[in-house]
């Protein structure tokens, strides 16, 4: 029964949350919601059991994500309200609203098979922690082991867009070829 | 012999070539008008030699080579000289080369005299070819050969202005030469039509093969090759209603009116319908040999009717040479095949006199051609007047002379046959044709010397000139006496036309009524227009202004006619064909290019740089897909 | 207790993972490369680069068919082969093009090459895959790095281009997660080929259709945007606008076969199931891809945003292939995107050459169609070489383009699809028109008082010239290798089984 | 009354569709990145849920991957936006539409 | 010397290369060398080349992609023998009759060498793709001809003509694919060789289809009614050069594409559609003769009067018996020769007047009497007259169509009547009269590289015309061989008793 409560509790709030995230005008608002949305979110996790995953969700999601999304707004001064102009507002949840529509329609369906066999079963007795490492580090390997490049390669394109050699350009200079280079080499050389 | 063959077919051709290499620019060079004289010469000793011969020994026929082989068909370069044949060459070649020697003197002055022989040399060529060719293809060839010389010729003072209708009916040479070859090509693919009709139906071009299989082949192809050839025929010989290019094809030189447009060419017509006799005479085609028959005696009227009024002194022997030219297809179409070509070759020589007699007036007198500005020329011009008088004699029918015996039969024929209405015709048409040969002769020569007050000072023309026009003249009067000769030469090959003993009977009266009507009109004539001092012919204003006159002046507003329902709507349809061309078959295509190019320019439009409409298309392309997916399903 | 997991190296088939591992190594060396010694010339890089995509070749090519790896996850079909060898020398000859005779800014990154060896890592694990997990986090890798990489080219149309790409790939990356997560629900697995069993199951059941549908049309959403078909194609033209010409190059010819790969393993299996619908909306998609594509392409006045919309032309034209499913239109697809790599690479080649830091031909773009203009007057070869790329494009024979676009069509015909062959036919005139209008410039109109061969061989250096006249010499005689490509692809394709036959 | 498969992924369906209106109107880059988050979320709820009613991991571990893909996605996406703030002075879409036609 | 045909293919491309070592000024020279000896080279080819022998001579076969089918596979009949000859020679004489001071020379050269090597490709192309590849690689160097060295709106018209054909074209390769998987189908293997497509049978429906995809390409390039319009365009902007190649012998690419392939490997569905066929081709003949009649340029007069003509070959074609094919090959030869030697004409007076307005005109005769005289000629082969080249063709066309549609022979016969209205008043209008325009006085009449250009193109009217049988023989015997071949391969009874081989065997 708790289960039932908890879910509709967490559905509605979560609803609400994102329906903030993406109404607001306040960036400030937006974010808020939409942090608390995902540890309600995280929620939902718990609840299916899936606590390893729920936590990574705290912390990444909630806890790295979102403080990056701080920064970074600290850094566009997003305190002021934001304007948007909305061409045809009514036709946006028009398409939101059939796309909701669609998917409450293909919902319905029994989507659950009763012969499909887990591959990877959750086994009684195992914590969910154990057993997804125990499917990430044999199975999921490689992915694994990719998600690690991805995030090298992100971080790398993090540090380098947001470096201050960007804030001169090679590529399109109101200065010559070469003074350009002298100044760039000065800089790197101090 | 057959080297003969070649000699009398390429000696004109060589003497074309001749004078074409002093072609362009170069200086009027005398030796050409006189090489090419002598060919022509040496070509009529060859045809004079091939015809002893055809009469001793039969014909000569000769296949020089292959032209065209494709398919089945088989096409050579063959010559055939027979009867027929024969008789046509040394017609054309003995009249060429009076005319070629007449043009010496003619052209002195012009300045393209050494291209005049050029062309001249190469018309006789083709009208060679035309003659002595054994298939139809031949035929053909020279058929559109002497079209083109024609043209060549119409148009050889190429440099004058075109004038208005009004002024002027021929408007310019070289307008004069276009109709005639464009009025002959629309004869020329009746013609054509003839020859796919033939080929298809017997599988073979030459004459041999083809009159032999004619009597097989059922009545309808057989009417039908009969009608297209025909066709062909009337281009040629300028048949109502392609008879206007004739009277304008005056515009060339003098000359080549003589031997094109009186001599030979316009008598290829009649020529096709002799050659074609076993067709022509076969039962089935009778009825297309009548309408022959009647047209030939229409234009025969017609023809005469429009000379009785006309003032231009070649517009005249013009009119009287379709006129003729009715007569022998009238002949022709009544199965008198023989008599046609007695009469054609007669009258070659009479219409050529004629002619060069005009010549000489048009020379004495600067190129002027309305008689009603001459008069009294007689005594300037005496050689003249005497070959003008013998000729029209001739040409009027009076005994003794060519004219009379080859006309006359020409009657009789039309009685012989029963066809009353067309002898009718033929008859009143021969006192009108007495008439108007003579009115031209008195209006020249006799009376008042009005000239003078024009300034003009006529002259005769050389002396060597004159004595070449002789053979000519001696022709014109005697030719007649020769008929029987001729009669029992010719039928060797061409059917027998007899009088019929009833008709026999009363020939001596037959001749009378036509002498009768042909000296009324002469006298007539002469009281009218030969008159001096106060006899002296007064335009007549009050019939000028008549509608006859108007209707013969304006030659039954048949050119007319032609310029406002052919000519003007052809142009007028082509420039609309042009319009509707660009606007709306290039428009179309235009319009395609440009329709993809708009939408371009719209589609243009999604791709505004804004990434929130771009968000937006993708969503709503996803969108799409998965409504799309959601109603495939419902749907099935 | 889990029982702990015993299998042996062998097992793990881990030679299917070295060519990844060559790439990833070469970007870590690339790295610490910088950071021992900082300011190296980029030629180092290039050249370094090259050596390491070489070796990733050769083992590439050295794998084995057939075989899968590391627990199933790894599948080295003849297709995985066949579009690694294309990617890797697709990078190999678009790289050097950094070697330009001017600096530009995302030369100067060594991070610039690490990248690129990591993206090029990330393809080849997205097409030598059937598992949808590593298949998204391959293609991220990819993509991220990507967006990095024309960022680099540091200037104003750059990052927003690569903002633009950046934000319909995380849209993209939505559809196709939720579409992976509706196959999951129908089969329960990840892997391509469970979930092929499990639709065949299931297919029957009521209210699984609009499932497999809806899942479908998600993934056909993500990879339609990855592959720009219509209307997710509205980030090409910007983003080759952005990026720098090689790049430009580059990304019309490396991530579309990726997607290519990806496209025929799901769609394939969805029409080999027998779902038309999937079908019908690939033809679609395709159709209409190629002919907007190509009609806002006749408009326009730069000719790199005209190639950009050209190569998504080009992507609807392969598309239809994958609607046919035949092992005819699978090799034409590998063909096609062979052939097309080296025209491609010329055309943008030429552009990269005659790029300018000052657009001085025109306010906004860099090579607007005057900068062309009367090129045969000033620099023949110049102008013969661009125009041999444009006919190429434009698919006339006998140049390579055109075989790949005969054995398109073919393949359409053989399968039936006659009017399919009619529409690509007609598209490939109205493309023509565009080709052919660089080539007026270029041959037909006076040269500009601004083009001289200094303005055009701007950039110009020897390995940029020897990329050139590469190009040229492979578009040209393409007549002479066709035929052994063409029997290897066939084969390979064979091999790995996708499509009807 | 039990809380089904089916609750989950119509949820997870709703929120899909808040994170795609919200992509859809939003017009100011840092707004558009939360959408997607959102997007990203509903995914990995109908993972789980799945992965739970089957009784099967790899759910979660494509929840997991997507988490991961979404933090990397973030670095990216906040270094072009923090770029892009340098060059454009906005994070306005309407402001950043040089390219266009 | 069995590679005689690569030879005379490639000969002039690897000379175009070459030729952009060479010098400007001495540009012209080195492409009348190479054409002369390109053209000498299909001469040899013509002395060693067996007249009775019917088939496919000099054949040459090097697989290209073998699994696909395609090969490079050369070969030249009776039919293609002299439309070969003819492109090498026009294109002699054009280079001969290029000015000195064109600009860009060099350019020229190299293009019109290219352009050789493609006409030629095509004529001697055996496999579908070889001559799908030529076809296509003739418009490049055409597109540049109009396009560089044209007239105002050069670049619309060029582009016109290159994106209309190529538009064609690409359905007309769809046919081809179809037609090489339906080969496939039957005989398990792929093929793009002609002479294998001559025996694979097809049903009714799918020859339909193919007819109308082969038409879409043949048909622009002939060009048929109402496709035509490129070509007033294309001939009114190109120099005198590029109008006399692409009237020459680029339409003949059309014709001859019929009857290579609508006709022997598609018999029942060409017997089918004559009469659209023939429709169209009687609008082309009158039509555009009217048309014609009405254009104030000399030079467009004859380009819609090439459109004429065009439709009497296309009749011929059709009319399914060896004396109209014949006909029609023959006068694609006669076709090129008289068009081209028109073109070149209309270039001289151009060039010493800068325009072609007739209405500038007029009087001509007397101030060039050479250039009225050539111009005469060609004017009178035009219309069709006997003894000159125009008149065999036109003859064999009609007389062979005859045996089909009679009402058909009679309008397009009119072209004998409507041709000369449009011929003759052009030249009444240009060379008759007075001379009016002060500028006429004093033109230089043909000059010697002119008088070399023209006059081997008169020699060849008169002699051709005089004597067509070493032209005409193994035409004929080629084309035999070809109706037999479709009369075999036909299905219905109708297709067979619609060809006419020899009529004594009919009867």
């Amino acid at each position: 029964m708790y289960e039932v409560i908890a879910f509709y509790i967490f559905a509605i709030s979560t609803t609400i949350l994102f329906l903030i995230t993406v109404m607001s005008k306040n960036v400030l608002y937006a974010m808020t919601a939409l942090a608390a949305g995902m540890v309600m979110i995280s929620g939902f996790f718990f609840l299916l059991g899936a606590d390893f995953l729920g936590v990574v969700q705290l912390i990444v999601y909630v806890g790295a994500v979102m403080a990056l999304y701080a920064f970074a707004m600290m850094f566009f001064d997003a305190t002021k309200d934001i304007k948007e102009k909305h061409q045809n507002p009514a036709l946006v949840f028009l398409l939101g609203g059939l796309m909701a529509l669609v998917f409450v329609v293909m919902f319905s369906a029994p989507i659950i098979g009763e012969n499909v066999q887990a591959l990877y079963p959750i086994v009684d007795g195992v914590g969910n922690a154990q057993a997804v490492g125990m499917v990430l580090f044999t199975k999921y390997l490689v992915p694994f082991e990719v998600a690690a490049v991805m995030l090298l390669v992100a971080m790398i394109a993090g540090i380098i867009l947001a470096g201050k050699k960007m804030d001169y350009s090679l590529t399109e200079c109101e200065v010559s070829d070469q003074e350009l280079e002298d100044e760039i080499l000065k800089g790197e050389a101090k | 012999m057959e080297s003969l063959v070649y000699v009398a077919l390429f000696a004109p051709f060589v003497g074309s070539m001749f004078a074409g290499l002093f072609f362009g620019n170069a200086p009027r060079n005398a030796i050409t008008g006189w090489v090419a004289s002598t060919l022509l010469f040496v070509s009529f000793l060859a045809s004079v030699a091939l015809a002893v011969h055809v009469v001793h020994h039969g014909s000569v026929h000769v296949t020089m080579m292959d032209w065209i082989s494709a398919g089945d068909l088989s096409i050579p370069f063959g010559f055939l000289v027979d009867e027929v044949s024969v008789t046509m060459m040394v017609v054309v070649t003995l009249v060429s080369t009076v005319v070629h020697i007449y043009s010496t003197g003619y052209m002195d002055h012009d300045k393209s005299y050494n291209r005049f022989f050029s062309y001249l040399s190469a018309f006789v060529f083709s009208m060679l070819i035309l003659v002595m060719s054994d298939n139809f293809a031949g035929l053909f060839i020279g058929w559109e050969g002497v079209g083109v010389c024609s043209w060549l010729l119409v148009g050889f003072w190429y440099h004058k202005a075109d004038r208005p209708f009004e002024e002027n009916p021929s408007i310019s040479p070289s307008w004069a030469a276009n109709e005639a070859f464009i009025m002959n090509r629309v004869a020329d693919l009746g013609m054509l039509v003839g020859i796919f009709l033939i080929y298809w139906n017997i599988g073979s071009l030459q004459y041999d093969v083809v009159f032999a299989a004619m009597p097989n082949l059922a009545d309808g192809i057989l009417v039908a090759i009969a009608i297209a050839l025909f066709i062909g025929a009337m281009g040629k010989s300028a048949q109502f209603p392609l008879h206007t290019w004739l009277t304008d094809a005056m515009e060339g030189p003098t000359p080549v009116s003589a031997l094109i447009h009186a001599a030979t060419m316009v008598t290829a017509g009649v020529f096709l319908v002799i050659r074609a006799n076993p067709l022509f005479s076969l039962e089935a085609v009778s009825g297309v040999s009548l309408f022959i028959a009647a047209l030939g005696t229409f234009v025969a009227f017609y023809a005469a009717s429009m000379a009785l009024i006309a003032r231009d002194i070649k517009r005249i022997v013009a009119l009287s040479t379709l006129s003729q030219l009715g007569y022998m297809f009238a002949a022709a179409g009544l199965g008198a095949y023989w008599i046609a070509l007695f009469h054609l070759a007669a009258h070659a020589f009479f219409k050529a006199l004629l002619f060069l007699g005009a010549g000489n007036v048009m020379h004495a007198m600067d190129d002027e051609l309305d008689i009603f500005k001459m008069g009294g020329l007689k005594k300037a011009m005496m050689g003249s007047y005497i070959y003008m008088g013998i000729a029209s004699v001739a040409l009027a029918g009076l005994p003794i002379f060519a004219g009379f015996y080859s006309k006359d039969a020409i009657i009789e024929t039309a009685f012989n046959e029963g066809t009353y209405i067309i002898w009718g015709i033929l008859v009143i048409t021969a006192g009108m044709t007495a008439f108007y040969s003579f009115r031209q002769v008195f209006f020249s020569f006799h009376g008042e010397k009005r000239y003078e007050a024009l300034g003009f000072h006529p002259h005769d023309m050389y002396k060597y000139v004159l004595v070449a026009m002789a053979p000519l003249a001696i022709l014109a009067i005697s030719f007649g006496w020769f008929m029987d000769d001729f009669k029992a030469f010719i039928t060797k090959n061409l059917p027998a036309y007899e009088m019929s003993h009833h008709t026999h009977h009363w020939a001596w009266l037959l001749g009378l009524i036509v002498v009768i009507i042909a000296v009324a009109g002469i006298v007539i004539a002469y009281k009218k227009y030969a008159g001096k001092g106060a006899n002296a012919w007064k335009r007549d204003e009050e019939f000028e202004a008549s509608f006859i006159y108007k209707l013969l002046e304006n030659q039954y507003y048949v050119p007319k006619f032609y310029d406002e329902f052919l000519v003007k709507p052809y142009t007028i349809a082509s420039e609309k064909f042009w319009a509707i061309d660009k606007a709306v078959v290039d428009g179309s295509v235009d319009l395609i290019a440009k329709a993809f190019y708009k939408s371009g320019d719209v589609s243009r439009g999604m791709q505004n740089g804004n990434l929130s409409s771009y968000l937006n298309w993708m969503g709503a392309g996803a969108l799409l897909l998965v409504v799309a997916a959601a109603l495939a399903t419902a749907i099935g | 207790m889990l029982e702990p997991v015993n299998i042996s190296l062998a097992e793990l088939n881990l030679v299917t993972l070295m060519p990844m591992l060559i790439a990833i190594a070469g970007g870590l060396i690339v790295l610490t490369i910088d950071l021992i010694k900082e300011n190296l010339h980029k030629s180092l890089y290039v050249m370094l680069t090259i050596l390491i995509l070489l070796i990733d070749l050769g083992a590439t090519v050295g794998l084995q068919y057939n075989e899968r790896g590391f627990f199933d996850v790894m599948l080295i079909d003849g297709v995985a082969i066949l579009s690694q060898i294309i990617i890797l020398i697709a990078s190999m000859l678009f790289i050097p093009l950094a070697l330009t005779s001017k600096r530009f800014h995302e030369y100067s990154y060594p991070e610039f090459f690490a990248l690129f060896m990591f993206m090029i890592a990330g393809f080849q694990f997205m097409v030598s895959s059937d598992n949808l997990i590593l298949i998204f986090v391959g293609l991220e890798t990819a993509s991220l790095s990507l967006y990095t990489l024309i960022a680099l080219h540091n200037r104003h149309n750059s990052f927003e281009a690569a903002v633009k790409y950046f934000t319909m790939g995380a849209l993209a990356a939505g559809f196709y997660s939720m579409g992976a997560a509706i196959l999951y629900g129908i089969s329960g697995s990840l892997e391509l080929y469970q979930i092929a069993e499990a639709i065949q199951g299931r297919m029957d059941e009521a209210g699984m259709m609009i499932l497999i549908l809806g899942g479908a049309g998600f993934l056909l959403a993500s990879f339609a945007f990855k592959l720009s078909l219509f209307p997710f194609h509205t980030w090409a033209p910007d983003v080759y606008e952005g990026a720098s010409a090689p790049l430009a190059g580059y990304m019309s010819v490396v991530p579309k076969v990726a997607a290519f790969v990806v496209s025929m393993r799901i769609f394939e299996m969805f029409i080999e199931l027998g779902i038309e619908w999937v079908q019908v909306a690939i033809l679609v998609l395709a159709v209409v891809t190629m002919t907007i594509a190509n009609i806002m392409a006749l408009v326009q006045e730069d000719v790199k945003r005209m190639l950009a919309y050209s190569s998504i032309s080009h992507a609807g034209f392969v598309m239809a292939a994958i609607a046919l499913a035949t092992t005819k239109a699978n090799t034409g697809i590998f063909l096609y995107y062979g052939l097309f790599m080296f025209t491609n690479l010329g055309a943008f080649a030429m552009l990269w050459v005659s790029r300018h830091k000052h657009r001085i031909h025109h306010a906004r773009y860099d090579h607007p169609y005057e900068k062309f203009s009367g090129m045969i007057k000033i620099m023949p070869i110049g102008a013969v070489v661009m125009a041999l790329f444009m006919l190429s494009l434009a698919g006339v024979p006998p140049f390579s383009v055109f075989w790949g676009k005969i054995y398109l069509m073919s393949a359409a015909v053989d399968a039936g699809y006659v009017w399919l062959a009619i529409v690509m036919g007609l598209n490939s005139a109205i493309a023509a028109y565009y080709y052919l209008k660089l080539i007026v410039y270029m041959f037909l109109k006076e040269p500009t008082g601004q083009v001289n061969e200094a303005t055009v061989y701007y950039n110009v250096s020897t390995p940029l010239m020897t990329i050139l006249g590469f190009a040229v010499f492979v578009t040209v005689g393409s007549m002479f290798y066709v035929d052994p490509l063409l029997e290897y692809i066939t084969e390979m394709i064979k091999i790995s089984g996708i499509g009807f036959n | 009354m039990e809380i089904g498969i089916g609750h989950y992924l119509i949820l997870a369906g709703l929120l899909f569709s808040i994170g795609f209106v919200g992509v859809l109107r939003r017009k100011n880059l840092l707004m558009l990145f939360f959408a997607t988050e959102v997007m990203l979320n509903a995914v990995n709820v109908a993972f789980t849920a799945i992965g739970n009613y089957y009784g099967d991991l790899s759910g979660q571990m494509f929840a997991f991957f997507v988490i991961a893909v979404a933090a990397s996605e973030v670095a990216v996406g906040l270094g072009l936006l923090i770029v892009l703030y340098k060059k454009y002075g906005s994070l306005d879409l309407e402001t950043i539409s040089s390219m266009k036609g | 010397m069995s590679h005689i045909l690569s030879a005379l293919v490639f000969f002039p491309a690897l000379a175009g290369i070459l030729g952009f070592v060479v010098d400007k000024k001495s540009a012209k020279a080195y492409g009348i060398a190479v054409a002369a000896v390109e053209f000498l080279l299909s001469i040899w080819l013509w002395i060693s080349f067996d007249g009775s022998n019917a088939g496919m001579q000099f054949t040459e076969y090097v697989p290209i992609i073998a699994q696909f089918g395609i090969s490079y596979n050369l070969g030249v009949d009776g039919i293609s023998l002299f439309i070969v000859i003819m492109a090498t020679m026009i294109t002699l004489l054009g280079i001969i009759l290029l000015r000195e001071d064109t600009p860009n020379m060099k350019n020229m050269i190299v293009s019109l060498l290219f352009l050789e090597m493609t006409m030629v490709g095509v004529f001697v192309s055996l496999d579908a793709i070889v001559f799908y590849l030529f076809w296509e690689l003739s418009l490049v160097p055409m597109l540049y001809i109009i396009g560089a060295w044209g007239g105002p709106t050069r670049v619309y018209a060029a582009v016109k003509f290159f994106l209309y054909t190529f538009a064609g074209s690409l359905i007309m390769l769809v046919g081809l694919l179809a037609m090489a998987y339906l080969y496939n189908l039957e005989a398990g293997v792929w093929s793009f060789n002609i002479l294998d497509w001559y025996k694979l049978q097809l049903t009714a429906d799918q020859q339909f289809w193919l007819f109308l995809a082969f038409f879409a390409g043949f048909a622009i390039k002939v060009p048929m009614f109402p496709f035509h319009t490129w070509l007033p365009h294309a001939h009114g902007q190109a120099p005198t050069i590029g109008s006399v190649i692409l009237a020459a012998v680029l339409l003949k690419m059309g014709t001859y594409g019929f009857v290579r392939f609508s006709l022997p490997i598609l018999p029942d569905a060409s017997v089918d559609f004559t009469p659209f066929i023939m429709v169209l081709s009687l609008i082309m003949v009158v039509y555009t003769a009217m048309v014609a009649f009405a254009q104030k340029d000399m030079k467009q007069v004859i380009a819609y009067s090439s459109v004429s003509h065009m439709g009497i070959i296309m009749i011929g074609v059709f009319a399914m018996n060896a004396e109209g094919l014949g006909g029609s090959i023959f006068l694609m030869l006669s076709h090129g020769i008289v068009s081209g030697a028109l073109f070149m004409l209309v270039g001289v007076i151009y060039e010493r007047r800068g325009t072609k307005l007739m209405s500038e005109f007029g009087g001509l005769a007397a101030t060039m009497p050479i250039y009225a005289t050539v111009f005469g000629v060609m004017l009178m082969a035009s219309v069709g007259l006997p003894l000159t080249i125009g008149f065999v063709g036109e003859f064999l066309v009609l007389l062979g169509f005859y045996k089909v549609s009679v009402i058909g022979t009679i309008i397009a016969g009119s072209t004998i009547i409507i041709g000369s209205i449009y011929m003759l008043a052009l030249f009444k209008k240009s060379f008759f009269g007075p001379v009016t325009n002060e500028k006429n006085f004093g033109l230089k009449d043909l000059d010697a590289r002119e008088l070399t250009a023209l006059l081997p193109l008169v020699a060849i009217v008169v002699w051709l015309g005089v004597y067509p049988k070493p032209v005409l023989e193994p035409i004929d015997n080629s084309v035999k061989k070809l109706l037999v071949q479709m009369e075999e391969h036909a299905q219905f009874p109708s297709t067979k008793d619609a060809i006419i081989i020899s009529k004594k065997e009919a009867e």
